[in-house]
């Protein structure tokens, strides 16, 4: 057998009370493509962090391929041709394109880097997603947040000096609309042909089958099956990981809402093409391609009906976010107060919060949405990314909201998870609450009672009941390029 | 031993450590004769930078680039009306009080207009209010010092059971404001937003209506320190704030808040506050002069402030 | 090639606006000020102001504040003047070391994770403490290469303007153009992923403190070559004025936004700012309220632009 | 008069504006100036003030007065050396500069100055009087690295050495603001002997003896400096137990000599570089008199006429 690129041995990691990983074995080798899966906590952005030089773990050995053993930390793995993006995206949003290549290409260097870096992304990003339209010579902070996460997987996959050996990608089509997610796995399908490897993490079973070549599946913290993508079916992935398989839950059109009272109606206006109609308890799904005016939509929708300058009636209006770093999470705080802020007024006693109220709150979420926590109490930070969405959505859920809005908050959330989750939000729209919901994955449009349809902007279509296909909503988002 | 370890992980208590330690030292000095009057005189000292330190704090646990410069000014302004309002006339005590909170509450909201409104970044919003605020300190009166009413003067340099009623008042203060942070709902929303405003507001906190409050708490606070400054040294003067200016941010960073916002805590601010009063003593004591006194004014500020991170990395 | 209007170019027309709109208010005040003389005495103290506005922008790229440039600014023109004439070669030996202090402050900020804040804050009493203790009353003497440099008389364009270019230049072409500048900014912009790509954050850091106790070096000579002599306070209000000048020239407080060209500019028009007032001969009283009103103006404009850029 | 001044601007550039005694100087220029535009002795007469007490700003607010084309300024300097570049390019353009109360040592510059060193030393001259077999002094001075306050500590210390009986005991900076005078002293008062009386330079001793009262000490003799309050102080004291002190000051009305010391230069008087004025002295005796022509919480004025100013300029002679 060859080298392999990286050789993990035996790895463990604690933080605190927390075993992240637990004696991990994992080798990778040059052409192939490692399928990464597992539930929300179970340790893969840890192993991530350990291949990538991040993290020194407790026992155990890292070593890349053709190099000294005793090298560790980023430089090695850099030097070892390890490339990686990052769960959460990591560019510097003040710089430049072409700068944030600079700073991950050491390489970079002499007269005239920029021009060079500029004619190296533009032919990589056009390698890896054919037809994008992102400005090279732009400011990151300046674009949206797909076409962010499409800069850093081109720019892994840059080649300035030397191609990569392996490139890491940990949940890289989580901001993805379906069309560009299956760009990018084309074009490590390509890479790995090409003898390079590929570390893939995603919870969408679908890319991990039909890109890997082997799947490992990790479990609290340690690898409980690693075999041939072949040996696996959706379903036994599934099982691998520790959930039960359940079957599609669309029980058709509910008629009851046809006369329900409408809570949210915008007009139909040039600019935003067809208007918006709510009724209670339907749940409303907003699709087409990333980035074309949901999240503004949301927003705006939220900013209207909540003041800026008067405590907010809790009864109104949630927000689940999407973008947990930057409207989601308080770094600072403990899980717990993350979750209470959105309802601070029914925890409290004569305006002060009262702690026991809290905690009950707390407990109860903790269990509904299975928040893997050993104490609430812990900082917010000390939650892996998946989990760290559900305290974001169990702080909406936990109001009295009429309408609860969500700005694709399913990213990065396991399916055990997210098939609880589907049915908390089921019986809520029964009991009467309207959900507002913008995703990114075709499955959980189509559990939508109604869903409109974005383009530039605009909505263009609404689909209603039988209506609702995953052929429909994408032929609605071509709609424009088509004709 | 538990005990002792909380204790360490606080970060109010290395400010307090600091304070004790110029305090023994100072009074070593005499052998331990001046530990009584010292005490009083640190307390009186200390509640002043207490209470204006009590309002900065709110407004830098508001996040990065928050913080008001403007209490100088708002403390002369406020010492000089009132004091202009009372005329030496003990009946107008309350209403004078009241002219002063007034005036506190005109320069939060202005304060706060300029960096809503004009968006303007709260640091030079704040000073060029300032120079507004101090503009009007100077036409109104020209600097002409007015006593306070007798009653009043005997209030502020009085003593209640061997503690100076000004501590009194700082420590109510303290009280008050430590139960808005840690208990109130208010507490929550400031601490939030200062970690990250558009998290707040998308939380559902109405995030301008809560920093219009702070900025306002602040000026406020402010403005009561002027109104019981003056009172206590027998009159407004024009440079009376002066002091308060680095005194107000420096008794907030060296108590242990957060600079970052997010994060404040108020017994922090009292052991900054007799920390500052001490330490000028210590080296007044012990004869240094300006310069040493400067230098080691800061080095010890740095010291504890870097004893005080120790704890963050061992956690 | 075509050029593209960005945030950026809009960040940096709001300060130009600003001055052009002042220098237009002054001539049309103070008509004599339209000369190679005037605009020398109109500009030639923003000179120090805006090395230190850089010195400042440096810290800020870097996401942290200084409060101290203003005491080190005057504690580098006391021992300008007090050493320089003399003994040379001693002051270039206390200025370095200084700068290397200034490279130790952002390593221990760095390494403790400590808020710039209170460390500047507590070495801004130690550097007045210093200042005073060179020259505890005023005193001092510019030494003639320096009283010479800053009284030059450049053909055409008067020397103030020629400073207030080159050190524009000099700063973009440092923070903007070279490679430690797009470290410098990309730690203020995310520091986790400059690390992540294998650069070492407190070399960066300490680079950018030591290249702000450089300029701020340069602030306090060229102050000096100004004044011809120095005390321990000449410079205090250099803290703020850098501040403001920074977030004038369209910086931002977190994020590593800055512009240098932008920061030259804002030093200028905050000392165009005051000449303005004192063209308009408004009552004593009411003078330093003025100032504070300016300053509310000049930033409002900030508001027009920023509105078009919505 | 060999000129006529009638068609000449004067400026008066200020840099501090945030204190009684600054004040009570606008306000004696503004009063004397006013009737002496209206009688056309001079076209203007305009006062300056910058917000922060700094040097380089009134540099810069100098050399505006420069292109404003005054024909001269009045200057009270924020440090007697930093202003030199200006005052240099003012006297280049050929305007008469006069510097008083804060002068510069710039050559070409007129100097109306006060004995900072004599007015400190002169309170230990006196308090040798009063106190023939010495004792403890407290020392309270300014704002440190200030040319003012350097000159009267001098003053001081020169008057402990030529009176040995005095021994400074302990020396604080009040920064000429009358809290932080008194904060300062409260500090230190604890751990000091008996103190048998305090030196200070100006405005500081209402809060020092605040600060003796609270800590409950003797009241030692405290060298006042011409603020009303003190002077009230000291008139309560004197009726309840015959107190004894003295004030001693500079006077802010200082001010308006210079004007017209600057007027009569313009007028092509030879005017020497360097004159003094005297410092304002209030004793025992004429201490009621003094508090009679005082403004309510002001300080002890005089004002100058044009008289009095050639009769400064000829006595320098
Ligand atoms: N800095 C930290 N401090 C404390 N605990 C941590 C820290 N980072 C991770 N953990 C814990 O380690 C465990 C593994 O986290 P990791 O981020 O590797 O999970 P993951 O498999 O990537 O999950 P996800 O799919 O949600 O991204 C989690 O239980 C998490 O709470
Ligand atoms: N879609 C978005 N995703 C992430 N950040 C956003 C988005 N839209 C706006 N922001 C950020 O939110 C912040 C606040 O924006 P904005 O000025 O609209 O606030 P606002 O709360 O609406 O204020 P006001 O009520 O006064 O209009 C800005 O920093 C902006 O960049
Ligand atoms: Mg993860
Ligand atoms: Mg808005």
């Amino acid at each position: 057998m060859t080298t392999p690129v990286v050789a993990v041995r035996g790895a463990s990691v604690t933080f605190g009370a927390v075993r992240a990983l637990s004696g991990v074995d994992l080798e990778i080798s040059a052409g192939e493509a490692v399928g990464l899966v597992g539930h929300n906590g179970a340790g893969k952005s840890t192993i991530v962090n350990v291949i990538n030089g991040g993290l020194t773990p407790h026992e155990g050995s890292v070593s890349y391929g053709g190099m000294a053993s005793g090298m560790t930390g980023v430089s090695a793995a850099r030097a070892g041709g390890v490339r990686c993006v990052f769960q959460e995206l990591s560019l510097c949003s003040n710089l430049s394109i072409v700068e944030n290549a600079r700073l991950m290409h050491a390489g970079l260097t002499g007269f005239g880097w920029r021009k060079r870096a500029l004619a190296l992304i533009e032919t990589k990003l056009s390698e890896v997603f054919p037809g994008n339209r992102v400005d090279c010579s732009a400011t990151v902070g300046t674009l949206s947040i797909a076409e962010r996460q499409m800069v850093e997987i081109a720019l892994n996959f840059l080649d300035v000096s030397g191609p990569p050996k392996l490139v890491i990608l940990d949940e890289p089509t989580s901001s993805l609309d379906s069309a560009l997610a299956e760009q990018m796995l084309a074009h490590v399908r390509k890479f790995v042909s090409g003898g390079g490897s590929v570390l893939l993490i995603s919870h969408i079973l679908g890319e991990i089958l039909s890109t890997s070549t082997r799947i490992v599946v990790m479990k609290d913290g340690g690898v409980v099956a690693a075999r041939p993508v072949s040996e696996f079916t959706g379903k036994s992935l599934v099982e691998a990981m520790g959930s039960v398989v359940r079957e599609k839950t669309r029980t058709g059109v509910r008629t009851v809402l046809d006369t329900s009272p409408t809570v949210i109606d915008i007009p139909a206006t040039p600019r935003t093409g067809l208007g918006l109609k709510a009724r209670k308890g339907e749940v409303i799904g907003l699709a087409g391609l990333g980035g074309h005016g949901q999240t503004a939509m949301l927003l705006a929708l939220f900013r209207e009906r909540s003041s800026n300058w008067l405590p907010h009636r809790p009864d109104e209006i949630a927000f689940v976010a999407g973008d947990r770093a930057l409207n989601g999470t308080f770094p600072l705080w403990s899980i717990l107060r993350n979750l209470s802020v959105g309802n601070l007024g029914a925890l409290s006693k004569r305006f002060s919060v009262h702690a026991a109220n809290e905690d009950a709150v707390g407990a109860e979420w903790k269990q509904k949405t299975a928040i893997r926590t050993p104490d609430m109490h812990l900082p917010i930070l000390s939650l892996s990314g998946g989990n760290q969405q559900k305290v974001l959505f169990a702080r909406a859920l936990s109001t009295p909201a009429r309408i609860v809005l969500m700005d694709d908050p399913m990213r990065g959330v396991d399916i055990g998870t997210k098939q609880d989750v589907y049915s908390i939000i089921r019986a809520e729209a029964e009991a009467g609450r309207t959900f507002i919901w913008y995703s990114t994955e075709m499955d959980e449009i189509c559990l939508c009672d109604r869903v409109y349809v974005f383009r530039d902007g605009a909505i263009v279509a609404e689909l209603s009941g039988d209506e609702v296909s995953e052929h429909n909503v994408l032929a609605a988002s071509f709609s424009g390029e088509a004709a | 031993m538990t005990i002792f370890n909380t204790a360490l992980s606080k970060p109010w208590i290395w400010s307090w450590l600091a304070a004790l330690a110029t305090f023994v030292l100072t009074v070593l000095f005499t052998g331990g004769a001046s530990t009584f009057s010292l005490g009083q005189a640190t307390l009186t000292f200390a509640a002043f930078s207490v209470i204006v330190g009590l309002g900065q704090m709110l407004v830098i646990t508001l996040g990065p680039g928050n913080v008001d410069l403007s209490v100088p000014a708002t403390i002369t302004l406020s010492g000089t009306l009132a004091l202009k309002f009372m005329n030496t006339d003990a009946s107008l005590i309350l209403p004078g009080l009241l002219v002063a909170i007034g005036i506190g509450l005109g320069v939060g909201i202005a304060n706060y207009g300029l960096i809503k409104l004009l968006r303007i970044p709260p640091i030079i919003a704040t000073l060029s209010m300032s120079f507004l605020v101090q503009s009007l300190a100077i036409w109104s009166n020209r600097g002409l010092r007015i006593k306070p009413p007798d009653e009043l003067s005997a209030f502020t340099t009085g003593m209640t059971l061997g503690i100076p009623n000004i501590a009194v008042v700082g420590l109510t203060l303290s009280v008050a404001i430590w139960w808005l942070l840690d208990r109130s709902i208010y507490g929550r929303w400031i601490s939030a937003i200062g970690q990250s405003p558009f998290a707040a507001r998308m939380a559902g906190i109405p995030v301008d209506g809560t920093r219009f409050l702070t900025y306002v708490i602040c000026a406020v606070l402010a403005a009561l320190c002027g109104y019981l400054l003056a009172c206590f040294s027998g009159g407004a003067a024009l440079n009376m704030g002066a002091e308060y200016l680095l005194m107000s941010i420096a008794v907030v960073v060296i108590g242990g808040s957060a600079v970052a916002g997010g994060n404040s805590n108020v017994p922090g601010i009292w052991g900054a506050s007799l920390f500052m009063f001490l330490v000028v003593s210590m080296l007044n004591t012990y004869g240094f002069g300006a310069g040493i006194r400067l230098m080691l004014t800061g080095l010890i500020i740095i010291a504890v402030i870097i004893a005080a991170s120790r704890r963050v990395s061992a956690r | 090639m075509k050029i593209k209007i960005s945030a950026d170019h809009i960040r940096l027309l709001i300060p130009l606006v600003s001055l052009a709109v002042l220098l237009v208010a002054v001539f049309w005040l103070q008509p004599r000020a339209m000369s190679y003389l005037g605009l020398n005495l109109l500009f030639n103290l923003a000179v120090p102001i805006a090395l230190a506005t850089i010195a400042q922008m440096l810290v800020i790229a870097v996401n942290d504040l200084d409060l101290s440039i203003g005491t080190f600014v005057s504690f580098a023109a006391c021992v300008t003047a007090v050493y320089m004439p003399s003994t040379p070669l001693l002051g270039i030996f206390i200025l370095a070391v200084a700068i290397a202090a200034y490279a130790f402050m952002g390593m221990i900020i760095h390494l403790r994770d400590l808020p710039s804040i209170v460390v500047t804050l507590g070495m801004s009493f130690v550097w007045g403490g210093l200042a005073v203790l060179i020259l505890p009353s005023p005193g001092g003497q510019a030494p003639v290469w320096l009283r010479s440099m800053m009284t030059a008389q450049t053909p055409i364009i008067p020397f103030a303007i020629v400073a207030s270019l080159v050190i524009g230049i000099v700063a973009h072409l440092i923070v903007m153009k070279s490679t430690l500048g797009v470290a410098i900014r990309g730690v203020g912009g995310n520091a986790r992923s400059v690390s992540r790509a294998g650069w070492s954050v407190l070399r960066i850091k300490v680079a950018a403190y030591a290249l702000s106790g450089f300029f701020s070096v340069l602030a306090g000579m060229a102050l000096v070559g100004l004044t011809t002599s120095a005390d321990a306070n000449i410079a205090l209000r250099y803290t703020l004025l850098s501040i403001a000048g920074v977030i004038l020239g369209g910086g931002e407080f977190v994020g590593g936004r800055v512009s240098p060209i932008g920061a030259v500019v804002g030093a200028l028009t905050l000392t165009l700012a005051g000449s303005f007032l004192s063209f308009l001969r408004i009552s004593p009283d009411w003078q330093i309220g003025a100032q504070g009103a300016v300053l509310i103006v000049v930033l409002g404009l900030r508001l027009i632009f920023s509105r078009r850029e919505a | 008069a060999n000129a006529d001044t009638s068609g000449k601007k004067i400026a008066l550039s200020n840099n501090y504006a945030g204190n009684s005694w600054r004040q009570a100087m606008l306000t004696s220029w503004d009063k004397v100036t006013k009737p002496a535009v209206a009688a056309k002795k001079v076209a203007a007469a305009d006062a300056f003030t910058t917000a922060e007490n700094q040097a380089t700003e009134q540099a810069a607010q100098i050399q505006n007065m420069i292109l404003q084309g005054y024909d001269a300024i009045v200057l009270n300097a924020a440090s007697p050396t930093a202003l030199n570049g200006a005052v240099k390019a003012a006297c280049d353009a050929g305007i008469i500069v006069v510097s008083f109360d804060g002068i510069v040592n710039e050559p070409c510059a007129w100097r109306i100055a006060v004995n900072f060193k004599e007015m400190g030393r002169s309170q230990v001259e006196y308090l040798s009087k009063r106190l023939p077999q010495g004792g403890n002094l407290l020392e309270i001075r300014g704002l440190a690295g200030v040319f003012v306050d350097d000159e009267i500590s001098a003053g001081i210390h020169e008057g402990v050495k030529q009176f040995p009986q005095f021994k400074i005991v302990g020396s604080v900076h009040g920064d000429w603001a009358q809290d932080v005078a008194q904060r300062a002293v409260a500090g230190v008062l604890p751990s000091l002997p008996d103190v048998a009386a305090v030196v200070t330079q100006g405005g500081d001793g209402y809060g020092a003896a605040q600060a003796f009262e609270a800590a409950k000490r003797k009241t030692p003799i405290i060298v006042m400096g011409n603020r009303e309050d003190e002077l009230q102080w000291w008139k309560k004291q004197k009726d309840a137990n015959a107190y004894e002190t003295m004030s001693v000051s500079i006077a802010p009305g200082v001010s308006t000599l210079a004007f017209w010391v600057a007027q009569q230069i313009l007028d092509g008087k030879q005017v020497k570089k360097d004159l003094t004025v005297p410092f304002l002295r209030i004793d025992q005796a004429n201490l009621e008199d003094n508090l009679k022509s005082t403004q309510k919480g002001g300080v002890a004025n005089v004002e100058y006429s044009q008289a009095d100013a050639e009769k400064v300029i000829a006595d320098a002679k």
